[in-house]
């Protein structure tokens, strides 16, 4: 009967690989924020997310033991993103479609993208 | 009127029928025929291999992969043909032709009403020529409706703050249940009006008398303000008999005095009932929800005074007994 | 080794499997908390979508320095979680104490601050649906963009109180020395539970805070 | 000293951590909704018979429809087969002693019972209108109840998110020594692909209703556009988590229906691997096709294509299990029992659910049938004549291991054959009024429909009297049922080496699995 310790997952990460961690975690928090200061635009926000997507990667595989965890574990955690991306994927398809085939009935939400177009180019 | 094409469809009276009816008769047959196989082959199997005896042997196959290959593959090939069909059509059902005779259609709770942009007609029916594309755009003012013609095979759901866009042409006379197919409360299943396909002459006829039906002209105010009671669902949630209702009932309201929501009292004259009927929210009576909907735009001057005539109708009848 | 709790449950057959069930079940109830504000940050997406310009205007009325503050807040706190984590497998009971008490300390800055935040708010009439009465002129539907904000936020908010009471409790169990490297699973799902929360939070402060 | 006799005494039942004892609970709760839920039923029935809306007002109407939708949905059909049977079966057959969490089944099956008298509250404060779907912007203005009835499908759904943890690890963490994948029973398959459906679906409705909720109470328009919503965004949101919802619905029964056809006709299971790995294909597949609930709601013709497409995706891996289960009869020894007779009613009955499915799949035929009894009928066969056909027949499989007792088989072909006909006879009338254009919903109806109406009116009945017969009979059996042989059927997977009914702790020593679930003593041994 194997006790819990010999368990294969049990390694012990050594303290100076947390507190790198922990200082790349700032240092990305620092350029989010600078990100917004430079105003780059739509970029931004890509970039933005690009950005807490290292860090999500960062804590998840280090903080939380993605990395050396059962692959089954690993597999689910992105898997429930894959989900979430597959749910934004097809209602944004929804959405952002919307206004293009049926272009000439004046729909809500193209009034909406021609009211912001035309605001984008004053 | 509901006449039926066939035994699963009703009646065909429109160009747009021909998108749905044909692939709904292919996967009709195609179904009924692997049904029959499925049953048939379940109901041999159940009987040739019925258990005669306790020790029967049974046969060790436990799969083949070339059967199960064949049964992925077939249904996957047909069913990706009845997608392509099926998209194919649609699009023709969506996207309207050019020269489309447009009417603006407003679904409000618990009635439909059509507005004729260039005749300037508004009416509780919706009045097209036969063999000319009709394009209808629709909005709806409160909750989501759905504006469904069994006989064109047309349906779209009509949604708050946003145009959405059905076309059919039609290409039989005669009238043809509309219905509302998304649940919108209590009156969803008496939001019911009638298309009324007239040929090219008559439809052009109507449209010169101003939206009025043939032979109309004579009838009393008091009558045309009945008629408009039923059609414009104002029986939906005012009663003529004093029955209680969703709104104040109309028996003996002409000449009363109401206390309205804000605590003063009105005379319910002329002026109180069009006020209520254009901007219903301006003085509610009390005790009744500010639920009414606007018919500005919906009823000309013409059929106002002929509810308020009908409405005094009702008032004079109550003072008698 | 405890003495109140046995560390092993009669229907496991082994310590093993016991501990890699409750890794497992953690990890599936972080995935549908995934899942969860997943919902959130869909409406997000499709009201900066339907209301861009609203979004622009209003995120100006939002304190990025405290939004800054709060996020290294939540950040050291992950960091002392993982310690605190990496104490119990080493069966250091002082250093769990330790940083769990840290953990639990910026866990209360953060709502404090959360506080000031939503108080600010409160003040200038930035309120969610039908309580929005600011008044300077925000173009397009800003009392959505409040009333994303507030339950996205607050929806957070309230996982940071749960996570702290959770933590409180590890902290009791902590005291009468239960936890060491043969047993010290509740310690790590609480990390995990916790370090969740944060990464939330990593999305919910650039997409609130500093949309451009 | 089986599981019900081992303790005596109400806060034995209350506090029980046995998975045995949960599993019947859940199963006496849940067929109790379901008579509830078919009590509405028949009074929407009924007001059915005439054209004109005479026997009740529109708003009782639309309330008894309502409520037969949500009670149904949420508080039987989902729980239904996972909660009851699942959780009575799946250590019995995987050789465990219990589920992996047991505190945390009882805790789910207290959310369960929180969750349902929400259910009660709104039952009888101002009860429901806005039917099962909630649509916004309906939802949003109603006066009736909303809060409370969202509150208590929020809450129904953590129960079913915790269940759906404890099965998926136990089923990956505490299978016997010998039993690995391919040697699990296919319920077991099912149930975990279910699972797997329910713990990624659910969270997105309960932020769903959470927005709802707080739509209502505070005014924000997220769905409501006067005040800037969109009401098809709630539509997406809804039809996320609910098309899954209708996956985690059948998939059960299709593991039931593996488990009866192959102990019954005494044959392995023909195409195991593809049937184990369609229940998972399914569950995915199950994730994205939720958009052909809204062809017609003002969605984008490009994202209905796309949808429609993925529609007829999922549809290939439901064919090939029901094209294998006929197979499976292939040479077999096939016995009429009760459990079989259902089974034989399942492909039946299944078959037409599932074909009427690629009518409402392309989208030009859907844009005539949505929201008509077309799309009633399809959803009832699949539901009703799927799933509840399945449970009763699962029911009636494992009545001996769960009670000790044999049902009537006299009665129980009886009870088949009155539902069987009962329910064709409700159903099938309404497919032919649904493609002639009859919407759903309907308090009053237009005449032409009105023989239709009284045919299915008729045909509820008989179904109710079916279901009635079923439950005196099986309640019968209880007390005077004779004593259940310790394995009447001959099955072979892990339960039927247990005790009948199982003792405390499911087995005496660990089992050890050295074969697959489906190897009987009839099957001749292989010439190849």
């Amino acid at each position: 009967m194997e006790s819990q310790s010999e368990h294969a997952e049990q390694h012990i990460a050594p303290l100076r690989m947390y507190l790198i961690i922990f200082g790349a975690l700032l240092f990305l928090t620092y350029i989010t924020v600078q990100v917004s200061v430079w105003n780059l635009g739509t970029v931004g926000l890509a970039v933005a997310l690009v950005v807490a997507a290292i860090k999500a990667f960062l804590v998840a595989s280090y903080f939380m033991h993605l990395k050396d965890d059962t692959w089954f574990n690993i597999m689910l955690f992105v898997g429930s993103i894959v989900f979430m991306i597959l749910f934004f994927g097809l209602t944004l398809l929804d959405l952002g479609t919307r206004g293009r085939l049926n272009i000439e009935e004046g729909t809500f939400y193209y009034q909406q993208e021609k009211a912001w177009s035309e605001k984008q180019k004053e | 009127m509901l006449g039926l094409g066939s035994f699963w469809l009703p009646v065909d009276a429109s160009s747009t029928t021909q998108y749905v009816d044909h692939l709904f008769n292919f996967i009709f047959l195609l179904c009924t025929l692997f049904f029959i196989l499925i049953v048939f082959v379940t109901v041999l199997f159940a009987f040739k291999y019925r258990r005669k005896s306790a020790s029967q042997r049974t046969s060790p196959i436990s799969g083949n992969h070339k059967l199960e290959l064949i049964w992925s593959v077939i249904p996957g090939v047909l069913l990706v043909i009845i997608f392509a069909w099926g998209f194919r059509d649609y699009m023709s059902l969506r996207v309207p032709p050019r020269d489309a005779l447009e009417i603006r259609v407003t679904g409000v709770k618990w009635a439909w009403s059509f507005t004729y942009p260039v005749d300037g007609i508004v009416t509780t029916d919706l009045v097209v020529p036969e063999g000319r594309p009709v394009k209808l755009i629709m909005v709806s003012q409160d909750v989501l409706h759905s504006f469904f013609v069994p006989a064109f095979r047309i349906k779209q759901d009509v949604v708050p703050h946003r145009y959405s866009v059905v076309w059919f042409e039609a290409t039989k006379t005669g009238n043809y249940n509309i219905f509302c197919t998304e649940y919108c409360g209590t009156g969803h299943s008496q939001m019911l009006s009638q298309v009324k396909v007239l040929s090219g002459s008559d439809y052009q006829d109507w449209i010169d008398r101003g939206g009025e039906e043939a032979g109309s002209a004579g009838r009393s105010s008091v009558d045309v303000g009945k008629h408009l009671y039923k059609k414009q669902a104002c029986y939906t949630c005012h009663s003529i008999d004093g029955t209680s209702g969703v709104g104040p009932t109309f028996q003996g309201l002409y000449g009363s005095k109401e206390k309205l929501e804000s605590g003063d009292e009105i005379l319910v004259d002329d002026n109180f009932i069009r006020k209520s009927i254009i901007d219903p929210g301006a003085d509610v009576t009390e005790g009744f929800p500010p639920v009414m909907p606007t018919y500005k735009g919906r009823l000309n001057d013409k059929q106002i005074t002929a509810l308020i005539d009908y409405l005094k109708s009702i008032g004079t009848d109550k003072v008698k007994n | 080794m405890s003495r109140r709790y046995p560390p092993l449950a009669h229907h496991f057959l082994s310590l093993g499997q016991q501990y890699s069930a409750a890794k497992l079940g953690m990890w599936l109830f972080l995935a549908q908390e995934v899942l969860f504000f997943s919902g959130l940050f869909m409406a997000y997406a499709a009201f900066r979508y339907f209301y861009p310009e609203t979004f622009l205007a209003a995120h100006e009325h939002l304190n990025v320095t405290l939004g800054a503050t709060n996020t290294i807040v939540l950040l050291t706190s992950s960091l002392t979680m993982a310690l605190a984590v990496r104490a119990a497998q080493l069966g250091q009971n002082k250093q769990l104490l330790i940083n769990l008490a840290l953990t639990f300390l910026f866990a209360t800055t953060f709502l404090v601050i959360k506080y000031f935040e939503y108080s600010h708010k409160i003040h200038l009439g930035l309120l969610p649906g039908k309580f929005y009465s600011a008044h300077e002129h925000i173009p397009g539907q800003p009392a959505l963009f409040f009333g994303l904000y507030f339950v996205m936020t607050g929806l957070h908010g309230l996982h940071v109180l749960v996570g702290m009471g959770v933590i409180a409790w590890i902290f009791i169990r902590g005291l009468n020395r239960e936890f060491g490297p043969e047993y010290n699973t509740p310690v790590e799902i609480v990390g995990l539970y916790w370090h969740l929360v944060d990464v939330i939070w990593i999305f919910l402060f650039p997409l609130l805070y500093l949309v451009k | 000293m089986n599981y019900l006799t081992a303790k005596k005494g109400f806060k034995s039942w209350l506090f029980t951590l046995d998975h045995k004892r949960i599993g019947l609970m859940y199963l006496v709760a849940v067929l109790s909704f379901f008579f509830l839920g078919g009590v509405f039923a028949l009074l929407v029935r009924a007001e059915l018979w005439t054209p004109a809306g005479d026997m009740f007002t529109a708003d009782m109407y639309n309330k008894f429809f309502t409520l037969h939708g949500a009670i149904m949905v949420f508080l039987f059909i989902i729980p239904s087969v996972p909660a009851s049977l699942g959780n009575f079966l799946i250590p019995l057959m995987i050789g465990a002693k219990d589920v992996a969490f047991p505190r945390l089944n009882l805790l789910s099956w207290y959310i369960y019972v929180l969750g349902a008298l929400f259910f009660f509250y709104t039952l009888l404060f101002g009860s429901l209108d806005t039917g099962w779907t909630f649509y916004t912007p309906y939802s949003s203005q109603t006066g009736t109840s909303v809060i409370s009835a969202t509150l208590g499908a929020f809450i129904l759904g953590f129960s079913s998110i915790l269940t759906g943890v404890n099965f998926i690890v136990t089923i990956h963490k505490m299978r016997a020594p010998g039993l690995t994948w391919g040697r699990l029973p296919l319920l077991i398959w099912a149930l975990y692909a279910t699972a797997v459906i329910q713990v990624l679906a659910t969270p997105v409705l309960a932020i769903t209703l959470l927005l709802l909720v707080v739509e209502r109470a505070f005014g924000i328009g997220f769905f409501d556009s006067t005040i800037g919503g969109d009401p098809v965004l709630f539509q997406h949101f809804f039809w996320f988590y609910s098309h899954p919802a209708v996956y985690i619905m059948i998939l059960p029964g299709f593991g039931i229906i593996s488990e009866l056809i192959t102990v019954h006709a005494r044959k392995r299971i023909f195409g195991y691997n593809a049937i184990a790995a369609s229940s998972v294909a399914i569950a995915v597949i199950g994730f994205l096709v939720w958009g052909h609930h809204m062809f017609v709601s003002g969605q984008s013709s490009f994202a209905s294509m796309v949808f429609s497409f993925l529609t007829f995706a999922v549809a290939v891996p439901t064919a090939i299990k029901v094209f294998s289960w006929v197979a499976t009869l292939y040479r077999g020894s096939i016995a009429f029992t009760a459990p079989m007779l259902y089974a034989l009613a399942f492909i039946f009955l299944f078959s037409i659910g599932g074909l009427t499915g690629i009518f409402l799949g392309a989208i030009a035929v859907d844009v005539h049938l949505h929201d008509t009894y077309f799309v009633v009928a399809h959803f009832h066969y699949v539901m009703m004549g799927g799933t509840v056909i399945a449970f009763i027949g699962g029911i009636h499989h494992w009545w001996p291991k769960l009670f000790g007792r044999m049902y009537n088989e006299g009665w129980a072909r009886l009870g088949c054959f009155l539902i069987f006909i009962g329910f064709n006879l409700t159903f099938f009338s309404q497919f032919v009024m649904g493609s002639r254009g009859m919407p759903r919903r309907y308090h009053s109806y237009v005449p032409e429909y009105a023989i239709w109406h009284q045919l299915s009116t008729i045909g509820s009945l008989v179904l109710g009297l079916g279901l009635v017969l079923t439950l005196v009979y099986l309640l019968h059996s209880l007390f005077w049922g004779k004593r259940a042989p310790h394995n009447p059927w001959g099955g072979e997977s892990l339960e039927w080496q247990a005790a009948t009914p199982p003792i405390e702790f499911n087995f005496t020593k660990q089992p050890v699995v050295t074969s697959g679930p489906y190897d009987f003593p009839e099957i001749e041994q292989d010439r190849s």
